[in-house]
Parts: structure tokens; sequence; C-alpha cells
């Protein structure tokens, strides 16, 4: 149905596509896979009518096809839902749906025909818990990608449908719920280009797989015949075997560096926990459990209002993130960009922000530290926004670094960041508690977690309902995360 | 793997230049403009009579641009500059005998408290700083003519006016040295932990917060400073050119353009400090050239907004890179989150 | 979709906002005119202790009178503030706006005069959007330019009042219809269409996308750059509705009829005040017209109780500061923790190019 | 109903405005004005000769008992639409039509409205307070073609006294002013004629366009600059900012290597065109100004050679004299013209008083009010 053949893009003379194919079958559930800065975005960008290719062509249902703006490959039946919310957040669900579009009668937009429509194709994706006039910022995040999924159907008579990465930011029983409607996608006979950094939905969901590197096509898989180390090996040119270092030796783990008694705020309650210095901590919960306010509250910046809390021996509830840094707390939020990084600041200005703010924190080696978290840059003056997520981690990871903290807490550290740089910052994770620092991981993926926990604690509805011991069943997890019964998250991988 | 450590001091100096350079071209353009006119222009006596006249409108971008790139707006300065030379008068009504450094230091000192209230309003109270400056310009101008009553009791002496109008040693200006000494000041803090942890700031407001800056610390040391650096343009001017009921006015429009002219990104984040008081000057050596050409006298203003619009528009446009991602402010790879 | 024990899925929005319902206290639009309502009572209280008389036939017609020119220029600005724009050269096109209306009343029709103010006003409209989108200067700077061309421009031609306006079309400045002033119509008239324009059309729809985040709006198809031109067209079209009343009131064009009354400042003020978004997206004009009535309700009881000029504006900035933090506290709860919006959202993204994107997080 | 005034013909007047623009120049030059300026400037106006506020230049009476109160003028409310205090000019005037209100006890009230320079609401307040009250209105017009038909309006209802700046209307009962802009322009272009040899080099120093007063002072000085053979090297705006005067000066100074008269159209930046001469190292040349205490000052301390004509703030005083005449029922003249001294080396110690602020103005004719000289700010 939808060929690409040869496409290439350059960017101010770097190449960023060598001449990649790539087709796709009506129906079809095709993944798309590739390192950080592979080019896969670029590719689909290509596809939307976003860039234009340098060379190549684009058929579609055996016509030719240049599109020089995303309103004509829309036209066309080609609909990209972004790496990036595309939404609103003040507008209703409605005009988000139809912004681009508006329905007009008599010269003003229908609002009545709008919101008539938009329920309607919610009520066909079985999404009947969402108000078309509900303002879009005030969804949760699961619910802002089912609008953006709607958006894109309600543009058309879709062909093709590409989705950049739709998992990111969801908790795991909400890819369950996300793979149901894909699915339902296909079954009407919608192409569906996916791209994933998570093989394993890759492999749950996809018929085949196109690996990028490097800008070129390296390798074209059906998924039935292949299995995820021969698509990492496609991905990164190597041999990634284990994919976690080895967990703690029980004598390796030490003092009590952190200690929370009884605390909580509005959205935490009756809190108690110890991390201990050479151990790996993990979080588990779903999502709106309360793990990132958890770490938030850990850190002071969306502090406990009751409760006490020692950090290194000394008593310390956290009211600022500035009293827990220099009580030796660091926190790698979620959110990268937002809250990680100055994105227009260079890389040693980001790496030496926390120093710079907090007197007498830390050091100012940034080579060295750059070094220890094997960051690829053009150096220490480039820009942050330049860099590739994974490399932007990166950087989070070295300012915190040079704060010297004695606890780390990562919230979802690998998001969005590829196998190859998610295992080196597996292995930087272990090597620092091997130094001595008490970690704390929180992620919605489960093998992660699993992988790379000592022990696990388990939230619900803001609270810590378990612990689980290292190398601990998906299965155990889920049910104590969702309150004994089995969760609704289909299909583990094999 | 190490290539983060390898910097070419090269490249770092010409990026250093980077957002910059379109203001630098500018004013070698109007510097080399004006010699063409005024042949005489760069004879020292009257090269460093720019410089004095320019030095009030430097000093305020350099404040403006901590404003700026901290991620706000200071629309009080050209208030604060007329309430400073009127308040300054009326206090030496009262006071006629009243040393020169004193009231040169009260007038700073009033500055950074009008500045810390713009900082504290808008940082506190959460008032969009557009806003709060736009009141305090208000409150200022009506407050300061509300207490002399329309004018000014006394008399700026001599002693006070030496700064912005007399010369040390016969033949150098106050103001430049002042200018200078501000330049290097405003240098120095923009390469200081508090110059780069402002300008973080501004490019992300709660990726600092996280990093354990006091954002709103900071953000209010900006307008502390600005307001100061306000306060000492009005002794200038009150030196250069005495008492005058509008000694400010339209002088925040003219420190904002010459920041922008600059290269400072309004919003914050981006930009330099050297490059936003170069802008100053090239403002200034517009001023003088269309002075010294006589374009018939009431198109000046025309000729300056083309050609600020121009400057702008030209820096923008010229340079595709910057262009694009402005308008696109995608990230051109990375994960999500 | 069956509810997810635990998570964020159980039905929230479920219910059906009525009308009623849909007003709520904290609403900006709501809150200006509650307070243009509250400034009014309080007005009259003190007032009338003063032993003066506030709810006249007189003070009434005045207060909207005075409303009227304001009005028209800040309903446009709110237009452009909204598209995430911003226009500082509303006061030099006041004045040029009342110069060419009243010369070419004079010399000719009432009818070619107005459709020569549009034509201008449209004119120097397209150009300002042409800046700001095509050479992408941004709009603060664009429009401050904008100010000086026509300013040199005035002051180059004119020299002093010029131009007549005939009875017939100084009504427009002077009827009224019981106490209430004509032009006042004309204000609510362009206030309707502006309101019409930005809430009920497409292309309203495409302003409020571009001032919240120009780059969604453009992955979504919309041509942000001419949405944002139509803004400033419509907002100067506004100014010269403006201008015509203006030459209206005062039977001549006035070369400062614009800036002496900073109608590029006051209408930004009163948009603000009017609880529209600076930096867009959010707002609209009939808060925008609570704000004009704010402004003007104080300006009468200070006439009224004979307060300096100087003082007044002293109030007036208070005001103006105090009004935009009390919006601004709702907000501030949430801003604490973090942001619950766009889980995958991107560091806070200005509105159109021109857009300062300050102060996002506030 | 309609608040347009009947006749409706605002710019009738045009004589003196013609609306299409041919050149500044013959614009703001009518030679009949001119004429007239010059010839009342001569002559001896009737009245105190120690109150000029009272006085009047070939005065036209005319009979005002139509307006006079029952009773005589007692028990009055008088009213008065001002366009702004935005200038020293203005302040100190209000501060005389204030104390002169304070002499009269007869005076019960009084109202004022401030403009703040909007014509728009100052049609507004001439509209509120014709519909207030008043027993008089006094209006000091924002600008002259533009407030006409407001004028026009208050006329039919209460007895409108109009100063300062005119109104295109002869409906109110007399229109205080002095001379005129040709006067001013003349006296001090005038002075520079005399001081400075012929061929000598003028910089002519304006505050901005457009405004009808200043170019007639401006178009005055131009014929006299012409006439006499001196050439003026600059003509420049200075927006009333001393900074920017001062530039200019020093600017053209170093142009010009010699510059030999200074010519002013009004006094706010004087000083800071004495003080660029001063800062260059060079003598100060002849030199106009205004009769404002900071000028004066300068005037004293550097014994400049110079002259101050005058747009006299006592002419504030005027209206509310001129008010309780009519209220009375006493003549008053159509067009009251009150004298518009030129301060001169002689009567300088007249006008000259120690201890006032630099914005005061010296043709106040305060010096005998009720609060002089603290409220003027004087000490
Ligand atoms: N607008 C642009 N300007 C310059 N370079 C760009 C631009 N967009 C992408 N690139 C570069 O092209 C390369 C491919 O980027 P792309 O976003 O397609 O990668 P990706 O495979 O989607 O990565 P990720 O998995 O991190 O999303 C990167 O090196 C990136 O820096
Ligand atoms: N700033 C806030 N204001 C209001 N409610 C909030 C805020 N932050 C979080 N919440 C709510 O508190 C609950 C716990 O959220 P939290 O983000 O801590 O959970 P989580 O498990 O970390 O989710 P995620 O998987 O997204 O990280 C959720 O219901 C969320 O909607
Ligand atoms: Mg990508
Ligand atoms: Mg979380």
């Amino acid at each position: 149905m939808l060929t690409m053949s040869s496409v290439s893009k350059s960017f101010l003379g770097a190449r960023v596509l060598h001449g990649v194919s790539l087709d796709l079958k009506q129906g079809e559930i095709h993944a798309l896979v590739g390192e950080n800065g592979a080019g896969k975005s670029t590719l689909m960008k290509v596809l939307a009518g976003e860039y234009a290719p340098d060379e190549g062509t684009i058929t579609l249902d055996g016509t030719a096809r240049a599109f020089s703006h995303p309103v004509q490959a829309q036209a066309a039946g080609i609909a990209l839902i972004h790496q990036e919310f595309a939404l609103l957040p003040y507008r209703t669900v409605a005009e988000n749906v139809f912004l681009g579009r508006e329905p007009v009668r008599r010269g003003l937009v229908d609002r009545r025909a709008m919101e008539r429509r938009t329920a309607e194709l919610l009520a066909e994706l079985d999404e009947t818990g969402i108000d078309p006039r509900a303002q879009v910022g005030e969804l949760s995040v699961a619910r802002q990608q089912t609008v953006e999924i709607v958006k894109a159907l309600a543009a058309s008579d879709v062909r093709v449908l590409v989705m950049d990465e739709p998992t990111a930011p969801l908790a795991d029983h909400e890819v369950g719920l996300l793979y149901a409607l894909i699915r339902r996608l296909a079954a009407r006979g919608i192409g569906i280009l996916y791209i994933s950094h998570r093989l394993r939905e890759v492999f749950d969901l996809s018929q085949r797989i196109t690996v990028l590197k490097d800008g070129r096509k390296v390798a074209a898989l059906t998924t039935a015949e292949t299995s995820p180390d021969e698509v990492v090996r496609a991905m990164v040119g190597r041999e990634l075997h284990s994919y976690y270092p080895p967990r703690a030796e029980p004598g390796e783990i030490g003092e009590p560096l952190l200690t929370v008694t009884d605390a909580g705020n509005e959205r935490l309650a009756g809190i108690g926990l110890t991390l201990r210095a050479g151990e790996v901590t993990g979080v588990a919960g779903l999502q709106g459990s309360g793990r990132t306010s958890l770490v938030r509250a850990l850190f002071g910046a969306a502090p406990f209002t009751h409760g006490r809390m020692t950090v290194a021996g000394r008593s310390l509830l956290p009211g600022s993130p500035r009293q827990a840094i220099r009580g030796g707390i660091a926190l790698v939020t979620e959110d990268r960009k937002a809250e990680g990084l100055a994105l227009r600041q260079s890389v040693r200005d980001n790496a030496l922000l926390v120093t710079r703010a907090v007197a007498g924190v830390g050091t100012r080696g940034v080579g060295e530290l750059l070094d220890r978290v094997a960051l690829r840059s053009r150096g220490q003056d480039q820009e942050v926004r330049y860099l590739s997520g994974g490399n932007q981690q990166k950087v989070v990871i070295a300012k915190w670094l040079a704060a010297r903290p004695r606890v780390l807490l990562f919230d979802e550290p690998t998001r969005g960041v590829d196998v190859g740089a998610k295992s080196a910052i597996h292995t930087l994770v272990r090597e620092l508690a091997r130094e001595g620092l008490a970690v704390l991981i929180v992620s919605s993926e489960l093998p992660e977690l699993i992988g790379m926990s000592d022990r696990i604690l388990v939230m619900a509805d803001g609270t810590l309902v378990g612990e689980l011991p290292a190398g601990a069943a998906e299965e155990d997890v889920m049910r104590l995360a969702t309150g004994d019964t089995a969760g609704p998250y289909e299909e583990s991988a094999a | 793997m190490s290539e983060a450590t390898t910097t070419n001091p090269a490249v770092r100096a010409f990026r250093r230049l980077g957002t910059g350079a379109p203001v630098y071209a500018l004013l070698v353009v109007l510097l080399a403009a004006l010699a063409l006119t005024d042949p005489g222009f760069y004879e020292p006596d009257s090269f460093l009579a720019f410089v004095k006249r320019a030095a009030p409108l430097v000093i305020l971008a350099a404040g403006q641009y901590l404003v700026i790139v901290s991620g706000g707006f200071d629309l009080s300065v050209g208030a604060v500059v007329t309430a400073g030379v009127v308040a300054g008068a009326e206090f030496y009504g009262s006071y006629p005998d009243a040393p020169w450094l004193l009231v040169t230091v009260g007038l700073l000192v009033a500055g950074a408290v009008v500045g810390l209230a713009n900082g504290l309003i808008t940082t506190r109270l959460r008032v969009p700083s557009f806003i709060t400056t736009l009141g305090m310009m208000l409150i200022l101008e009506g407050a300061v003519f509300y207490w002399t009553g329309g004018s000014p009791k006394g008399v700026l002496p001599q002693s006070f006016r030496e700064f912005g109008r007399g010369t040390a040693g016969g033949w150098l200006p106050w103001a430049v040295p002042a200018c200078v000494v501000v330049g290097a000041a405003a240098v120095w803090l923009m390469r200081s932990d508090f110059g780069r942890t402002l300008v973080a700031t501004g490019d992300s407001e709660r990726a600092a917060a996280l990093a354990g800056v006091r954002v709103p610390r900071v953000r209010t040391l900006a307008f502390v400073l600005s307001g100061a650096a306000a306060a000492l343009a009005a002794v200038l001017v009150a030196g250069f050119s005495g008492v005058s009921a509008q000694a400010g006015r339209g002088l925040e429009f003219e420190a904002i353009t010459a920041v922008v002219l600059g290269g400072v990104l309004l919003g914050g984040g981006r930009g330099s400090v050297v490059a936003a008081m170069a802008g100053a000057f090239s403002l200034q050596a517009l001023f003088t050239l269309l002075n010294l050409q006589g374009v018939s006298g009431a198109l000046e203003s025309t000729v300056q907004g083309v050609i600020v619009i121009a400057a702008v528009g030209l820096g923008a446009t010229g340079r595709p890179g910057l262009n694009r991602l402005r308008r696109h402010r995608s990230q051109p790879s990375g994960g999500t989150s | 979709m069956t509810a997810v024990p635990g998570g964020t899925a159980a039905p929230v929005a479920t219910r059906r906002p009525t009308v009623l319902g849909r007003v709520r206290l904290g609403d900006p639009v709501v809150a200006v005119w509650l307070a243009a309502l509250a400034v009014t009572l309080v007005g009259w209280i003190v007032v009338t202790a003063d032993g003066g008389d506030f709810m006249t036939r007189s003070t009434v017609t005045g207060i909207l009178q005075n409303s009227v020119a304001l009005g028209l220029v800040a309903v446009g600005q709110s237009v452009v503030i909204l598209t995430g724009s911003l226009d500082l050269s509303v006061a030099y096109l006041v004045s040029l706006g009342t110069l060419v209306a009243a010369e070419m009343m004079q010399s000719g029709s009432v009818l070619t005069a107005v459709l020569a103010v549009l034509a201008l006003s449209a004119a120097v409209g397209v150009a300002n959007g042409l800046i700001v989108t095509g050479l992408k200067v941004n709009a603060f700077i664009a429009t401050l330019g904008m100010a000086f061309i026509l300013r040199g421009y005035i002051e180059d031609t004119y020299t002093g009042p010029a131009g007549q306006v005939p009875a017939s079309f100084r009504r427009l400045g002077y009827d009224r219809i019981g106490f209430l002033p004509v032009s006042v119509l004309l204000l609510i008239a362009v206030t309707v269409v502006a309101w019409l324009i930005t809430r009920r059309t497409r292309v309203g729809h495409h302003m409020y996308a571009t001032g919240g985040d120009e780059h969604a709006a453009r992955l979504s198809g919309v041509r942000t750059g001419r949405t944002v031109v139509l803004a400033h067209v419509l907002c100067s079209l506004c100014v010269g509705a403006a201008a015509l009343f203006l030459a209206a009131r005062l039977g001549a064009g006035a070369p400062w009829a614009g800036t002496d009354a900073r109608y590029d400042l006051e209408s930004i003020a009163a948009v603000v005040l009017g609880g529209t978004a600076l930096a867009g997206g959010r707002g609209g004009v009939t808060g925008t017209l609570g704000g004009v009535l704010v402004l003007s309700v104080l300006d009468s009881v200070f006439n009224q109780l004979a307060v300096d000029p100087f003082f007044k504006n002293v109030v007036r900035g208070v005001v103006i500061i105090a009004a935009v933090a009390l919006y601004a506290r709702p907000r501030s709860d949430r801003a604490t923790g973090r942001p619950r919006r766009g889980g995958r959202g991107r560091p806070g993204r200005g509105g159109a190019p021109g857009t300062p994107r300050q102060e996002q997080s506030a | 109903s309609s608040d347009v005034p009947e006749d409706g013909l605002v710019g009738d007047a045009t004589a003196s405005e013609p609306a299409q623009n041919s050149g500044a120049e013959s614009k703001f030059f009518d030679p009949a004005d001119y004429e007239r300026q010059l010839a009342l400037a001569g002559t001896t106006p009737q009245g105190p000769a120690d109150k000029p506020w009272e006085q009047m230049l070939s005065p036209e009476m005319t009979d005002t008992s139509q307006y006079a109160k029952q009773g005589g003028a007692k028990d009055v409310h008088l009213c008065f639409s001002n366009a702004g205090v935005f200038n020293p000019w203005r302040q100190v005037g209000l501060k005389s039509m204030q104390a002169e209100v304070e002499l009269h006890d007869e005076i019960t009230d009084f109202t004022v409205l401030d403009a703040q320079g909007k014509d728009d609401k100052q049609i507004s307040d001439i509209q509120e307070l014709s519909g207030q009250d008043c027993d008089a209105l006094i209006v000091s017009p924002n600008t002259t073609a533009t407030l006409t038909p407001a004028v026009e309006e208050a006329c039919g209802k209460v007895p409108v006294i109009v100063f300062d700046r005119g109104v295109e209307t002869d409906c109110g009962v007399t229109f205080i002013s002095p001379v005129g802009g040709y006067a001013y322009g003349a006296a001090a272009a005038d002075f520079l004629v005399d001081e400075v040899d012929k061929g000598g080099k003028i910089v002519a120093l304006r505050i901005s366009p457009g405004v009808d007063v200043l170019e007639n002072r401006w178009a005055a000085a131009k014929r006299a600059f012409d006439e006499a053979g001196l050439e003026v090297a600059e003509v420049k705006f200075t927006d009333g900012d001393p900074s920017k005067t001062k530039s200019i000066v020093t600017d053209a100074i170093a142009r010009h290597g010699t510059v030999d008269g200074v010519w002013m159209d009004s006094g706010a930046t004087a000083v800071a065109a004495v003080e660029a001469f001063e800062d260059a190292g060079e003598d100060v040349p002849p030199i106009t100004g205004e009769d404002q205490q900071d000028f004066l000052q300068a005037w004293k301390d550097k014994d400049l050679t110079a002259v101050a004509p005058t747009y006299p703030t006592f002419q504030w005083r005027t209206p509310v004299i001129a008010a309780l005449r009519v209220l009375g029922g006493q003549e008053v003249p159509k067009q009251w013209i009150l004298p518009q001294p030129v301060v001169t080396r002689e009567n300088f110690d007249s006008y000259y008083k120690e201890g006032m602020p630099p914005l005061h103005y010296g043709a106040c004719g305060c010096e005998e009010l009720p609060g002089y000289p603290g409220d003027w700010g004087g000490e």
C-alpha cells in the first residue's frame, strides 16, 4: 500500500537519512527501531510532509506523492502522532481534535457537530470516558494520547498511522489499553508504523521490523522469525548480551543512608522506607500511584508535610530541593527536557548548574564527569538541545554527580532512551551504587525495574503496599500494585 | 567517547561572539558611516563625548539585559530615571548642602528598592514582569510628581552633576570610566556562578529550581540590579543635562531595543551582555548619525524604526540554523519525556 | 474502556457542564466583570459619602463614552495578544487614523474617508503581521519599530490638528439614545464581531491555537503565519474604528490623539486586566471590555473626588498589578507540584514567532 | 438625542488652519496675524501697570449682562476643565489660578477636571461640567480644533471663558491669551539680529513639529533671520529633552566651529544649550530662552547675553477675574489680550526671584498671592 524508496535527507550538510526504503501493507503493524538519532523520527516526518526529502519517492496506493505540508499528507491519509504532544492544554478535546479543520456552518464553526463527531469517534474507539468538552490539560496523559489518536483519525480517511514512541509516557497497564486500540485500528485496514525503544512492545505488536542505524536501513525482519537479540545486534552493531549488570552482593550493602518514617503529604500517606549504601531500590506502581510524588517528596520538590526523615545520620525533612541537595540527595526527574536541563545552555553549564547554584556543594571538574557518564557530544560548549535523548540524560546524571550526592533518586531514567544508551545508564547506576551511593529507581518498565533492583517497593494509592526481593516475578509486582487481581497488562514477553 | 573534553578555543571564541555577531557588524557599519559623515568624529574629544552620551543607555542596557536574559522585562527603567532626577532635585531643595556621594548612593539604593519591589511582585505574586513593571512605571511617575507637586523644588549642585557632566583630569568624562566599570562588572557577573544560574533560570525556570537555584531570589536580584543601573543612569543623565521632568521618557523602550539588537532572546536564556551593550552603542550611533545627516527632522524616527526592524529582522533570518530552530523549536533528536 | 483500579482511569469527565456550571468565579472574565461592578458600587458609596452624586445620568454617560476609544483599541489588542503577538503601534495608528479621516471627510465623502481609514489600518496591520511572521522580528520590536515609522510620517506630514469632520459624522461621537451614547453601540458591535471571529470562526480557533502553542498549531495544519497576520489586521481595523470614533468626537484629526492617551500601554493594561494571558492562547474580548470598564469607572470616581491626577496614576498602577496578581493566584498552587498537563510536555513554549515566552512557569 | 452642536462647522476658521499641507512655512505664516501681533506688542496696555494679568491690549468690550448672576457674583460655583498638568508651565499656572480663587471669598466652589492631555476626555469633562450647576466654565483646551464642538455645546448652557490655546469658535464670553507666537518668536529673533553680525550662524532649537503656537514662533523668527541676513545653520527638534539638546548643540559646535547665536522656541532646554557651550570650552553666544527660573539663574550666574520672551503664566489668574466680572455683569473684552513681557537685562530683576525652584516661571504674577512662595516650591 505504501512504499518509501531511497529517501535521503540532510540538515545543514549533515546527512541524516541515507537512501532508506520502507514498505507497509494494509492493516499491518510495522515497527521501526534504532538508536537515538538513528533517523526514525526524521524518516517519519518526511513521510508526513513535515520535511521535504532531498531524494527519494513516496508511493501511496500506486501513485507517487510529494507532500510539501503536513496538511497534504493528512489529506492523502497519512497521519503522524508526534513523539511530543501537539495538543493545546487550554482548549477542549473537540477543539483539539478538529484543530485545523473545524467544521463550518454558515461561516461559523459548528461546535455541536464538532463535539458530536468527537464523541462518535471516541465511542468508536470505546473511549467513552472522555468528554469532548473537557479541557485537554485536565486529562491524564493516557487520555491525552487517545485524543491525539482521535485527532489523527478525524483528519481524514486515514490509511497510514505513524506513531512515534507512543508508549513513552504511559504506565504499563495503559500500554495494554493502547495495544488494544492499535490492534483495532489495524483490523480496520489502517497500516501502522510504530516506533518504540521498548523491544517488548515491538515483539508484542508488530508483524515486521525495520531497523535503522545512523540513517541507514540495516535490517528488515519478520517479527515471527527473529529475536530481540538479533534486533539489538542490528541496532547497535554489536552484541549486547546481558541486559542488566549484576546485582549487589549482600556484603556490598552497607549503612542506611536515608530513612523515612511515617511521612506523608496531600498525595502520600504512611511512607516508611530505608535506602542503604550500595543498594538499588526499585519502586513499582501503576500510573498515578504516587511514585513520582514519592521521589519529589524525598527531594523536597513537593515536600512531605509530616513525618521524619534522616539522611546520612542527620535529621532532615527537606522543604526545598536546595535543602535536599545540601543533605546529599539528587533527583533525576522523569521530564528531562522541562525539568532536568536548560536546553539552550551548554553541556558544561548544565553539568555545573547544581554546583553553582548551591554554594559549597560538589566539584567543578566537568571533563572527568562527562567521561565518566560516557557522554558523546561535540564538546562541552555544545548546547544540550542538540544532543540525543540518551546523551541528554547523561548530562543530567553528570550534573548530579558533580554535586557529590549520597542518595540518588531516578524517576524513569531511561524513558525515550535507546538500548545502547540504556545499558550504559544501567551500568553507570550500578557502578554508582557500588561506590557506596544509595540509589532509588522509579520505572514503568517492569523488566528494567526488576533487572536493576536489589529490592522492589510497590506503591498503590499514594502509599507503599509491599516489598519484594530481587528478581521478583512481574506477576507478583502487578498483583501488589493493582491490589490482588491480575493486572490488565496483557501478554508478558515470552 | 571523550570528545566532550576536547574544546577548540577558536571555536569557543566564535561561539561566544555567536548570537551577538550581527550587532557587532551593525556597530561597525554605523561607526564607519559616522566617520564618513563627520571626519572629526574620531578625534579623542569628540569620540569620548559620544561615549559619554551613550553611557546612560549602555548602563540601562546592561541592567535590562539581566532582566531579559532571566526571562522578564523591565519597563520601569525610564520612570526610574525620571523619578531619580526629579527626586534628586527635590532632595537638594530640602537639603541644599547634602554631600553628592550621599545623594548618589541614596539614589542607587532607591533604584535597587524599586527593583526589589518589581522582583518580589513578579516572583512572589506571579505577576508577569511586563505588567509589574508597567504598573511600576505608572506608580513611580505618579508618585514622584505627586510628591513634588509637578516640579522639583531644588537645584542640582555642580558637585552632584560633576559625575555626569565633568571630566577626570580635564579630558576623560567621568561617564566613560563609569560605563567601562559597569561593563566590566556585568561581564564579570555573567561569568560568575550567579550569571550562569541567571541565564539557566531564564532558559528553564523549573530545571533551575530543581537544581537548587533559588529562582525567586535570582530573578529578583536581576530586577534589583536593573533598578540600580537605572538609578546610576539617572545620576549620569541628571549630571549631563540637569533637572527635567521628562528625563527618562522612552528610555525603557530604547534599552529593550538595544538588548534585542544585541541578539538577546526576549523570553530569556540566551544572549551576551557585551552584545547587549554593543546594541546600546549602535542605537546611540544611529541617533548621532541621523542627527548629523540632518534627515528631515521629523522623518528621523521613521528611519530609526526601519533600521531597527531591518537590523533585528536580518539578524534573525541571517542565521538559518537558529532561525529554523526558533520556528520549530523541536528537539532535533532525543527521546521523549 | 473499563476502569482500571488504582489508575487515573476513573471516569472523570462525564459531567456535562451546563451554562451556569461553566460560569466560574475563578474565571477571569467573570472576575473582571464582578470587579467592575464592585468598583462601581464602592465608587458610588465613596462619592456619596463625599457629598457627591455618582449615579447621575451624565456620569453614567461619561463613563460609557470614555470607554469607547480605549475599548475599541483594547479589543483589537486582545486579538493580537491572544494570538501570541503584541501591538505597540496602536497609539500612532489612532493619531494617523483621525488625521486621515478628518482630511478625507473635508475634501471628500464620509464613506470614502471611512474606507480610507480602514484600508490604511489594514495595511498597517498587514505590515506588522508580515514583519512578525516573515522577517521573524519579535512582535515587541516589530510594532515598536512600526510606531516609530508612523510617528515620523505624522510629524513630517502634519503640523497640528487637520481636516474637518462634517456634523453628520460627528453624530457618531455625540448622539445619545437616552443615556446611552451611540458610540457605545459601535464598541459593542465591534466587540461582538471580534468575539464571533475569535470564538466562532475557524480562523478564531486558529488564533487561540497559535497563541497557545504555535508549533502544535502548525503541525495540525494551521497556517500560523497567516493567522498572526490576520490577527494584526483585525487589531488594526479595531484601531481604525477607534480613530474614526475619535475623529467624530474631536471634529478634526489630531496628531497626538493616540499618544497623549497612551493607548499602547493602556490597551495592554486593559487586556491583562480582562484576564487575557500575555503569553497568548487564553482569554478573550469579553474580559477586555470588563477591564476597560474598570479603568473608566475608576477614572470617573477619581474625577468626582477631585483626586490629584498624579495620584491617579499611582492607583492605576496598583490596580493593574493587584488584579493580575489575583488572577495568578489560583494557578500558583498547581505550579508548586509538578505540572499535571502534558506528560510529554516540552519545556514551555511561547506562542507566535514574536512572543516572549516569559514567566511561563508562573 | 444628540449632543452635536447646532451649526457643527468645526474647522470653519480654516483661514488660520488650512488643512492642506503646502509646507509648514506658509501654513504657519499668516501675514495679517503677524502684523497684528507685532503691532500689539508695541502698544501700551490698558489697566493697572502692576497687575499685568488685569491688563488688556486694544480691548473691544462686550456686554455680559445676560450672564449676570442675580444678586451679583456671590456663592459662585466656578468650574475649570484643564487640558492637563503635564509640564511645569501648566503646574505653575494652575497654582496661580488656585491662589487667585482663594483671594475671592465669593467663590464657594471650584471644581477642576483634569483631562490628562486627552482631547477625548476633555470633551467629556466639558460635557460633564456644563451639566453640573457651574456658574461659569473656564476651559484651557488641549487642542484648538478638536475641542471646538464641546465648547460650543457648553456655550449654550453656561458662560464659557477660554484661555491659553484658543478654540475655533467665538461662542465663549471671552478668550484670554497673551499677544501670541509671532510676537514671541520675533522678540527673540530681533534680539539675535541686534546682537549677531550679518552672516552669523544661528542654531535654532525647536521642541517638536506640529504645535501651532510653536510653529508661529519659528515662522516669525525665520522671517526675521532671513531679512537680517543671518544664516540659520541648524534647525533641530529637541523633544524638550535636555540631554538631546545638549548633544545637538555639542554636535553643532563641533561641526560649524562657531555658533554665533542660539534661538529657541521655548525655554525648557535653554540651560542645556548653555551648558553645551561651557562643556565644549566655548563662550556662550547670544542666546534666547524663556522666563524659567533655571535659565534666569544661569543668565545671572554666567552673565549671559540673553533675552527671554515669555508666554506668561500670570494668564492663569485672568480667567478667574474675568469669570467674576462676567457673573457680576461687568464688561469684558471679547478677546482679552494680555501683555507678553520680554525679560531683558534691564527688567531682569523683576522676573528673577531668588529661591524659586528651577522649573518655576518668572512671569507668574504670583508674588502677592496667598501661599507664595511656598506653594510654588520656593522658600
Ligand atoms: N531539524 C533538524 N536540524 C538538524 N538536525 C536534525 C534535525 N532533526 C533531526 N536532526 C538530526 O538528525 C538525526 C536523526 O534524528 P531523529 O530525530 O530522526 O532520530 P530518532 O531516530 O528519532 O531518535 P530518537 O530515538 O532519540 O527519537 C539526529 O542526529 C538529529 O540530531
Ligand atoms: N501537581 C499536582 N496537582 C494535583 N494532582 C497531582 C499533582 N501531581 C500529581 N498529582 C496526582 O497525584 C497522584 C499521584 O501522582 P504521581 O505522579 O505521583 O504518580 P506516579 O505513579 O508517579 O505517576 P507516573 O507514572 O506518571 O509517574 C495522581 O493521581 C496525580 O494525578
Ligand atoms: Mg525520534
Ligand atoms: Mg512518575
